[in-house]
């Protein structure tokens, strides 16, 4: 019933890893976390999902208010997503187009030293 | 096992409209649908979310209309599909009257943390019918069992 | 969670009287004893084995009696405890008439592989009721949630 | 639904291996590999209990079975069971005083060669 949330933290970003299933039940911790997170200056943030075993309409929508969360701060919001179930859940609702998304956390966080290095 | 007939195959379960048995539901249907070996594991993730998404539409209206009542899942693994029906007690609704949302590439689409629950039932079953009124609303869900 | 009320906890299952749903009943009556956070893990085994126990018995009447009816399980979570009903629709049985086995050391023991689930059922439970007749049987098991 | 059973094979004994849950439904199976290890001359049996997640009635009158068909061929059935939740079982059915029980495989096998040296 509740999520495993991890988090670890780099120079340029923060990673938080979700283990469990995200629902409707679950979700409202997660929106709690990311909300701490940004209120404490990460507006760079990676949803590390490797270890996500069920995501629902309510955990997507989570997912969406923490990318607005961030945006609003101009920060951004990765996803890892390596395994194809959980990833063709934001597919089906066309949100591939909205999240970008990393097989590693490493890849991830590579992605945001090419940024901040420009 | 393969071809086997489960045509008596129904299970009913009645479950309080508290969060805490959503989860339950999942398992249940996915246990279910174990027992028919013709369901991929990748079949039976798509099972279990759309039954999911409508167990919480379910307990969300039992919410907001204040009701007790118990929601009321039935699966009948029936030769060749497998069929779902998700019952409440709530005041009903339109499925056609769901607003759209804005398009993904609109920025305006990050303000809008909900309203996909039921077109994801929609792409995930091989079928979704919906009677709804004023004395709830029953979702029906077919997936077949054969073609993947 | 601790002492948290979860009075309107009642879930019902229906099964149909096959082999293959009786380990369904374990896993949701597994899951449901998880969500209150006072049974121990062994005491949750101690339930599911019980449990299981009287659906195998109701399936064997059926069987029996070739009946083509559910078996319908009912659990309920009330403060306190964990109460779940086993019913049947068979031509029920006087549990005072089961034979009784012959003792451990008597190498007749041996020839009997059954009659041990009805005391197995007694042994496990808080509190065993029997109400069972000819329109079939209705077991009670009482689990209390906190001496363990 | 279905057991996995391993077997191993020593000079003293046959060693089988149960994975899974022993219920009314999978005892069947169990049966028949019994049945089928007598008629094939081994009748100084151990069951490898260790891995079994559930045990009901059915499945101690199955174990209750193998134990009297290894006896009339003056045979012996061990029980390896740590678990103590599954020990308790055959506790429960007085069952303890019938079988002998052991901790590891090991020591189920080395119980026979003690036997069989005399
Ligand atoms: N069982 C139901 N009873 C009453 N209204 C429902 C039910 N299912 C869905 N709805 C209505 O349809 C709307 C859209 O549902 P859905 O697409 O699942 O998205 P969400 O639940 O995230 O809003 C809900 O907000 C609700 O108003
Ligand atoms: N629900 C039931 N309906 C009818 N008869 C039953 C029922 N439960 C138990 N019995 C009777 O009681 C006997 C003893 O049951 P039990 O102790 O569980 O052992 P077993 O089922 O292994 O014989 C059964 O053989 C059966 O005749």
């Amino acid at each position: 019933m509740t999520l495993e949330l991890k988090e670890a933290e780099y120079n340029s970003c923060l990673v938080i890893s979700i283990f469990g299933e995200i629902d409707m039940g679950s979700s409202p911790q997660l929106r709690t976390k990311v909300i701490r997170s940004v209120n404490e200056g990460h507006v760079n943030l990676i949803l590390d999902l490797t270890s996500v075993d069920f995501l629902d309409s309510a955990g997507l929508g989570t997912i969406i208010g923490a990318l607005r969360r961030v945006r609003s701060q101009n920060g951004d919001l990765l996803l890892v997503c390596p395994e194809e179930r959980i990833q063709s859940i934001f597919m089906l609702c066309d949100l591939d187009k909205v999240f970008k998304f990393y097989l590693t956390s490493n890849e991830a966080v590579d992605a945001y030293k090419g940024i901040n290095s420009l | 096992m393969n071809g086997k007939d489960y045509s008596s195959g129904m299970v009913e379960l009645r479950i309080p409209a508290q969060a805490e048995y959503i989860q339950l539901v999942r398992t249940v249907i996915g246990e279910i649908a174990a027992i028919d070996p013709n369901l991929s594991l990748g079949r039976i993730a798509d099972l279990r979310l759309a039954v999911s998404e409508a167990v919480t539409n379910a307990y969300r209206e039992h919410t907001r209309q204040n009701l007790d009542d118990q929601i009321v899942v039935r699966c009948d693994l029936t030769k060749g599909k497998i069929e779902i029906e998700i019952n409440d007690q709530g005041a009903g609704f339109n499925p056609n009257e769901i607003p759209d949302l804005p398009n993904a590439e609109d920025p305006e689409r990050l303000n809008h943390e909900s309203g996909v629950g039921f077109s994801l039932i929609r792409e995930l079953s091989d079928e979704t019918t919906v009677e709804t009124g004023k004395n709830g609303t029953k979702v029906r869900l077919i997936f077949n069992l054969n073609n993947g």
